[in-house]
């Protein structure tokens, strides 16, 4: 029973952790055990949404723009960091860095190009610009690269762990791993350093930032920047973990993404963590405990209510107008 | 005096409508048009009515729907209910469809519309996919194969006259104290109710009125194809008509018309390249966008961007329907 | 309809289907399957003394749309239609089919209603299909489970927003509950989805003897493999969306062991028919074909049979030469279209050894 | 005589900062009122409290025999009450003249479907409205302006169409925030007579907040004075300008 | 040689010609003050000045460089700083961050600390409401503020956009008072009042813009006393 096995190729370890079981043996049944599983299903499901949230909100921050774009920087993401692995034959970090960086390119040319320009028109037009260069990115790389899903090799092992009737995986921990980190570090940077300040100014009021000597363009490329190279590596992680990548990958988890982001408070870097794991954990308990055929219409219900009690998401500040 | 005016303008316009359509009616009976063309104006017409009451909530009420999708296919699917299962009439289907729309609308904004934004935005996003999910897990109307064999008595003649009605209804709203309520809703909302204007009720009214046009339009849609199916009202739809009232000009009517043709008709003409076309369609829209980021009208109607063009001062003639 | 008057040096073939969209993959291995089948008939003469054109239209995996590229098709004036692969797509064409008096060979729509009319339960005329139906392939399923697993029990896991996928639950869930089988989970997702954990962790609760998940294999290759990471080792199977290369690339070789699938040929045939077939592909586009890729390739060598039974492109004589086609050897088998416009064949239950398809059993009609 | 609008012990706080407290006021019926403090004293949050758009924490506000407390913002304007912003608040990218018809709302009575076919009242209303609207406009020398947008004209004017739309209401009470602020004293005369000219023609009560002490003490019939939310004084011009308090807390020295 | 040299200054907001060739000049060490009626084109000088909007011809020299076509960034770090109209506070940050903000540029941080001190003393409000979110602020506080903020880039020459708008009269009186101060500190300011009789009153030289022109100059006091400058603006 204990010790390393290989079932269908997956390596299994198992480890004992007394807790989690005896409080298993004490409720007597399943059901318990399947609570923890679906809980540990959601959080690695959604700490992808909040890995991808992360980015989006950061560009939503800076700009009040919803990147309708930036799922398909995930998808191209997911791509660099496949052909680095495959044609390259690049391990792990230096594949995900080279996506990062990539991505990071192309969401500040895509800044520069398609949004910078309507900087001073209403937000719409800027929203159905990102609408295009979605559907660009999405169908540009579907003529070239066809539309057939590719197959990411294994940067990261496929270990399997099993905690008394629990399953859980390297890869899924790994991403946790990652979005916590990249959560902390994004916060510390937009609330500590001078870069994070200047962002937060923009933000605000970017007429008022340049007369504090920001130089506003800099600080949005350096945003887009960052969020799109965060997007770049949910997008290799992502295809490691589900391994399979294809051109209109980006658009689901796009959304649930921007659901996830909402969710916690557009614009707040440890909401869009907590906005992606309560999305990914209520989808789990959902699809676990009532029903999987409604999991995506009670995701978005879930939202809605949230928002009517909460109408600024759950850690966004309710920000009345000063009259 | 002024309301003679009025109706005059009135007239002209359905005048106006009526050659358009003898027109149109001409090339089509006569087979001039080809059927790949007469189906693209059939959709032209559809998406006029789905921009223009999109642009009543987008628009002129300035608040922000990602949901039409959603209440056409209310529309679509009650009325292709209707004449199916209750074998009703026509248009009594149609209306059945609209209403139902109007209904849902309504039960939807009056919660919903407390949120600003993007909040909203997602909100409304997340009920037209609640309604397409909710449609895909009904095997009684089709589930995920959809409804096929729905008479398809939606003829040209329907659409064109659906679609001047929604004209002119939408127009007459805007110019009235209602629609004047709308727009200071968009311009201010503290202000407006400063000014003693129920911004919920007019918010509402906004979303219910084009909830019924939207689910006309989805009535109107499932019997011109003969199916209704759920991956016709995917949130992508939403962005379409969306991305139209947009292009058009956010606010103008005219404009709205505009968005729906140019965008229907750039789709069609680039279906003889199936490879490049979403590709083409997307920098289309970039290029659009970037040229004219206010949209092709800006917030005027088109009518007044000429007229002011040929007798400078011309707009100051006091008309109501004239300034907006 | 009437081809009096054109002058016609070339047989125009008109193709509507998923280019882009969420099916878009389906669409671009039809699209090579029709064109490698055409530049074969044009490398061998052509048809009738002809050379063979196609014009690709595109629905974007929506039936409205592909309402749309059928006209589009019509006003190119087209001598027959091939596709859409969608069911859907399918059904918003197959009226406007028999208006237009034009022959329709969809490869890949399996709904039942595409050939015959559920309102009258009148055979539509023009209406023809190279894929098995639903109700075949489900029933195929559930013989083999109950009779070769040996399953009593069995998980459903289907695809919500397919109704092909759904049409072989259905017929599978009725054939396995009539041979005394219980299905004891349900459950659905939908295309694009990555993530299947929740839903498995259901089903591995229920504890099935066997686990029908009826759908693509992009999906599918994510859902065994997830089910394997699970630890759940019950045997797997499906229908003929399964078929690609690509499954065992997503799932994983290993995980592979203990599923099967129903299809229409097995790649390891010898037939040399298969052979070539498979060998050219991989020449051609440098992957390995799949189901889609196969049935267009198919159709367009059915239509073409049509055409020279007919020795004519008049849409009438290809029609009625269409429904006389009788053990007509295909890739994906030998063809005989019955009195309801589907096809008639036997179907193959593969498993897998190694990632590589192997050869189960075959189950006749 | 019973006064128009009275609140006792009116409070209101944010978290911490009771930005007003028992703040107590009476008007009568065409009286013009003042109401001046140090900046923060809790001035617009008075205002924002009689016309709804905060809640009391605690305290009543009645006006016109009906109580006002928990009402909505188009509610109190619907009995009586308009006013303009501190920061200016117009429709921007609407004409001047649709912003003083949108403030007509309430008082057009036709109903939808009238305004859909324009049958029975609407064409009559709408005349009117539009005739009064003008009329409104050329009383603020805004007549030739009717067709710009209200975010194209300067300042000034914006402020001047400010009130034009409040007036549009028809309210027995109005309610001036800082309505002299950004003119320079010229047009802060012109502003005065304006104000004292509106009031006798609309028979209005007028009460209004405003740091330029010429426009205050020149017209105001009292004076309330409020520091950091509470009453500091209260009383005529003159004894105001005398106040030793007022004067160390918010006048300075001389005047 | 001037401080600040604006020479054949026209800025366009799309067809409107809101500056029209405007020339003029601020020496080290005075109080300048721009005074106008309502939408002569104040604020869009200083706008100008400050780099947000470009004028089409003409140049603007600082110290003898030239800050035509250089970026905001660069001009605030030659040492001018732009007190803006309507106070444009960082709403979404507390007081303290919004000081901090206004010292964007400077790179040691003791000296920044010492401005901040010396801004507080200025300011004691805002001390008191240091961790107040400054969207909550009341007018008043609000400007002193944004005064604070231009202040903690210790400037060689301010630009004053209104400062005394919607405050009170005490504070106005603190408000130029506090002008003063920096002015014998060593700032040098260019000052746009609407209170004309209080501007005057504390300027070496000032300016009177009508309709995008200059229409007058001179010295503060010389000014004052004409009677055109009186019936138009300081209120008879
Ligand atoms: N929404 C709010 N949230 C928190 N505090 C607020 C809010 N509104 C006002 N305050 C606080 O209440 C106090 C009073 O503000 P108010 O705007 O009423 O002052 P005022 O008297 O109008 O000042 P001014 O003359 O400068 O306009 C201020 O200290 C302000 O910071
Ligand atoms: N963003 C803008 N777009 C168009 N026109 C503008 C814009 N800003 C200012 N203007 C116009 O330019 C002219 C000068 O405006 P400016 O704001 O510089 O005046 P000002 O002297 O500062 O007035 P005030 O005392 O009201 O602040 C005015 O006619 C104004 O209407
Ligand atoms: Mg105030
Ligand atoms: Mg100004």
């Amino acid at each position: 029973m204990y010790g390393r096995s290989i079932r269908y190729g997956v390596l299994h370890i198992p480890i004992e952790i007394e807790g989690i079981r005896r409080g298993a043996i004490m409720l007597g049944d399943t059901l318990f055990l399947q609570f923890i599983q679906q809980l540990i299903n959601g959080i690695s499901l959604g700490s992808i949404y909040a890995l991808i949230a992360l980015g989006y909100t950061m560009v939503y921050g800076i700009m009040k723009l919803i990147n309708f774009a930036h799922g398909d920087v995930y998808m191209v993401g997911a791509y660099v960091g496949f052909f680095a692995a495959t044609a390259v034959r690049l391990p792990f970090f230096p594949s995900i860095l080279l996506a990062m960086v990539v991505t990071g390119v192309l969401g500040m040319a895509v800044e520069r190009l398609a949004y910078k320009p309507l900087r001073h028109s209403p937000k719409i037009a800027i929203l159905t610009t990102a609408i295009g260069v979605s559907l660009f990115l999405e169908y540009t790389t579907m003529l070239v690269l066809t539309p057939q899903p590719r197959t990411f090799p294994p940067l990261l092992p496929e270990t399997i762990y099993t905690v008394g009737g629990l399953i859980v995986s390297f890869q899924q921990l790994v991403i946790l791993v990652v979005s916590i980190i990249l959560m902390i570090l994004l916060t510390y940077v937009v609330n500590h350093t001078k870069m994070g300040k200047a962002m937060r100014a923009v933000s605000y009021d970017p007429d008022a930032a340049q007369l504090m000597g920001i130089n506003v363009d800099k600080t949005i490329s350096f945003t887009f920047f960052v969020g799109s190279s965060l997007a770049g590596a949910a997008g290799v992680l992502v295809g490691i973990y589900y391994n399979s990548i294809e051109p209109l990958m980006g658009i689901m988890p796009g959304m649930k993404a921007f659901i996830a982001a909402v969710l916690g408070g557009i614009g707040i870097i440890p909401g869009a963590m907590a906005g992606g794991l309560i999305l990914g954990i209520v989808e789990a308990l959902i699809s676990g405990f009532i029903s999987s055929t409604f999991r995506d219409a009670a995701a978005f219900a879930i939202l809605i209510i949230i928002l009517l009690i909460k109408p600024t998401g759950l850690l966004g500040k309710n920000e009345h107008e000063k009259v | 005096m002024m309301i003679k005016r009025l109706r005059k303008q009135d007239a002209i316009f359905l005048l106006i409508s009526f050659v358009v359509f003898a027109v149109f009616q001409f090339l089509i009976s006569e087979r001039i048009l080809s059927s790949f063309w007469r189906l693209n104006i059939a959709v032209i017409c559809l998406n006029i009515i789905l921009a223009s009451s999109l642009n009543l909530i987008n628009g002129i009420t300035g608040q922000f729907s990602l949901g039409h999708a959603g209440f056409m296919a209310v529309g679509a699917y009650v009325s292709a209910v209707c004449t199916m299962f209750f074998h009703l009439p026509f248009i009594c289907s149609i209306l059945a469809g609209a209403a139902a729309a109007g209904v849902l609308g309504f039960c939807i904004g009056v919660p919903t519309l407390h949120l600003q934004g993007d909040y909203l935005a997602i909100a409304t996003l997340g009920m037209g996919e609640i309604i397409r999910i909710t449609i895909l897990n009904i095997p009684q109307i089709g589930g995920a194969s959809g409804m096929s064999g729905i008479p398809t008595e939606t003829t040209f003649t329907w659409l064109f006259f659906c679609m001047i009605v929604t004209l002119f209804v939408l127009k007459n709203i805007i110019n009235s104290n209602q629609g004047r309520a709308c727009l200071s809703v968009r311009e201010n909302d503290i202000a407006a109710s400063a000014m003693g204007i129920n911004t919920t009720e007019f918010k509402v009214f906004a979303f219910t009125v084009a909830s019924i046009f939207a689910g006309l339009a989805g009535g109107l849609f499932s019997h011109y194809f003969g199916i209704a199916h759920p991956s016709s009202f995917t949130f992508m739809r939403s962005f379409d008509i969306m991305t139209m009232v947009v292009l058009g000009g956010l606010g103008s009517l005219s404009g709205s018309i505009i968005g729906a043709v140019i965008l229907t008709f750039i789709a069609a003409v680039m279906q003889s390249y199936p490879e490049y076309r979403m590709i083409v369609y997307a920098l289309l829209l970039i290029i659009l966008m970037l040229y004219r980021p206010n949209g092709i009208c800006g917030d005027k109607e088109l009518v007044n961007v000429i007229l002011g063009r040929f007798k400078k001062g011309g707009k100051n003639d006091g008309t109501v329907a004239e300034n907006k | 309809g009437g081809s009096e008057g054109k002058k016609a040096d070339t047989i125009k073939l008109g193709a509507n289907l998923e280019l882009t969209g969420n099916s878009a993959s389906y669409g671009a291995s039809a699209k090579n399957g029709i064109e490698m089948a055409v530049k074969e008939i044009n490398d061998n003469g052509g048809l009738l003394g002809k050379k063979v054109e196609v014009d690709f239209a595109d629905n974007r995996s929506e039936a409205t749309e592909a309402a749309n590229a059928m006209q589009k098709l019509l006003d190119d004036k087209v001598d027959l239609i091939i596709g859409p692969d969608t069911s859907s797509g399918v059904l918003a064409c197959v009226s406007t089919a028999d208006k237009e008096k034009i022959p329709l060979l969809t490869p890949f729509g399996t709904n039942p209603d595409i050939t015959v009319d559920p309102a009258t339960k009148q055979v539509r005329p023009y209406v023809f299909r190279a894929a098995f139906i639903d109700t075949f392939q489900g029933k195929v399923m559930a013989t083999f489970v109950t009779n070769q697993l040996h399953a009593k029990t069995a998980a459903v896991y289907v695809d919500n927003s397919s109704d092909y996928s759904k049409g072989l639950q259905k017929f599978f869930v009725e054939e396995f509950q009539k041979s005394g089988g219980n299905v004891v989970a349900s459950e659905a997702y939908l295309q694009k989805d990555t993530d299947f954990k929740a839903a498995l962790t259901k089903i591995k609760a229920s504890n099935p003897d066997v686990i029908f998940v009826p759908g693509y294999y992009q999906e599918v290759g994510m859902i065994i493999k997830q089910a394997r990471e699970m630890g759940i080792t019950q045997p797997i199977v499906g229908g003929d969306g399964w078929d690609s290369s690509k499954l065992a690339e997503i799932a994983g070789a290993a995980n592979l062991e203990n599923c099967y699938f129903a299809n229409h040929y097995s790649a390891d045939d010898t037939s040399e028919k298969v052979k070539t077939f498979v060998a050219n592909y991989q020449k051609a586009y440098n992957q390995k074909a799949d189901a889609p890729a196969a049935l267009a390739y198919d159709s367009v060598m059915i239509v073409a049979k049509a055409i020279k039974d007919a020795n004519s492109i008049d849409k009438d004589k290809v029609r009625e030469a269409l429904g006389k086609i009788k053990d007509f050897d295909v890739v994906s088998g030998k063809i005989t279209f019955n009195e309801f416009h589907d096809p008639v064949k036997s179907a193959v239950i593969l498993t897998f050894k190694g990632g590589q398809q192997a050869f189960v059993t075959k189950i006749a009609p | 005589m019973e006064p128009l609008l009275k609140t006792s012990n009116l409070s209101k706080s944010f978290g911490g900062i009771k930005a007003v407290q028992d703040f107590n006021i009476y008007l009568h019926s065409g009286e013009l009122v003042g109401l001046i403090g140090p900046n923060g004293a809790g001035k617009t949050t008075a205002f924002n409290l009689l016309t709804g758009v905060y809640t009391p924490t605690t305290g009543t506000i009645e006006f016109d025999g009906k109580s006002l407390v928990g009402l909505k913002p188009y509610k109190i304007t619907k009995l009586g009450i308009a006013r303009t912003f501190q920061n200016i608040r117009l429709f921007d990218k609407l004409t001047v003249l649709d912003n003083v018809k949108i403030a007509y709302h309430y008082h057009i009575k036709y109903t939808l479907p009238e305004a859909i076919l324009r049958i029975g009242r609407y064409g009559s209303e709408e005349e009117l409205v539009e005739k009064k609207a003008i009329e409104l406009l050329s009383i603020f020398n805004l007549t030739d302006k009717k067709e710009e947008l209200a975010s194209n004209l300067p300042y000034g004017q914006q402020r001047r169409l400010e009130i034009a739309r409040a007036l549009a209401v028809q309210p027995k009470l109005l309610l001036l925030d800082e309505p002299a602020a950004g003119m320079n004293p010229q047009e802060t005369k012109e502003l005065m007579d304006m104000i004292s000219w509106i009031r006798k023609t609309f028979d209005l009560t007028i009460l209004l907040i405003e740091h330029d002490m010429s426009l205050v003490m020149g017209i105001c019939e009292r004076i309330y004075v409020l520091e950091f939310g509470k009453m500091l004084a209260h009383g005529t011009p003159d004894e105001i300008k005398s106040n030793t308090e007022v004067i160390k807390a918010y006048l300075g020295e001389e005047v | 040689m001037p401080m600040l040299q604006l020479e054949d200054i026209n800025v366009y907001y799309g067809a409107i010609h809101a500056l029209k060739g405007i020339t003029l000049s601020v020496e080290e060490g005075q109080i300048v003050s721009l005074i106008g009626a309502n939408g002569a084109g104040k604020t869009t000088t200083l706008r100008t000045i400050s780099g947000l909007l470009r004028s089409k011809t003409g140049g603007i020299t600082f110290f003898d460089k030239p800050l035509q076509k250089k970026s905001a960034e660069y001009i605030v770090c030659s040492g001018i700083s732009h007190c803006p109209e309507g106070r444009r506070i960082f709403a979404n940050m507390t007081v303290s961050e919004n000081l901090e903000m206004g010292a964007f540029t400077r790179k040691d941080k003791k000296e920044v600390a010492a401005t901040l001190k010396t801004v507080y003393e200025h300011f004691p409000r805002l001390k008191e409401r240091m961790f107040q979110m400054a969207g909550t602020l009341s007018g008043g506080e609000q400007q002193m503020l944004a005064m604070g903020r231009a202040l903690m880039s210790k400037p060689k020459l301010l630009l004053l956009d209104e400062p005394s708008m919607g405050l009170a009269p005490l504070l106005v009186k603190e408000i130029f008072t506090i002008i003063k101060e920096i002015h014998e500190i060593g700032t040098t300011v260019l000052l746009v009042e609407q209170n004309a009789r209080m501007a005057l009153s504390i300027s070496d030289y000032a300016y009177v813009l009508e309709t995008g022109k200059i229409s007058l100059q001179g010295e503060a006091r010389a000014l004052s006393e004409s009677e055109d400058v009186k019936k138009a603006y300081l209120g008879g």
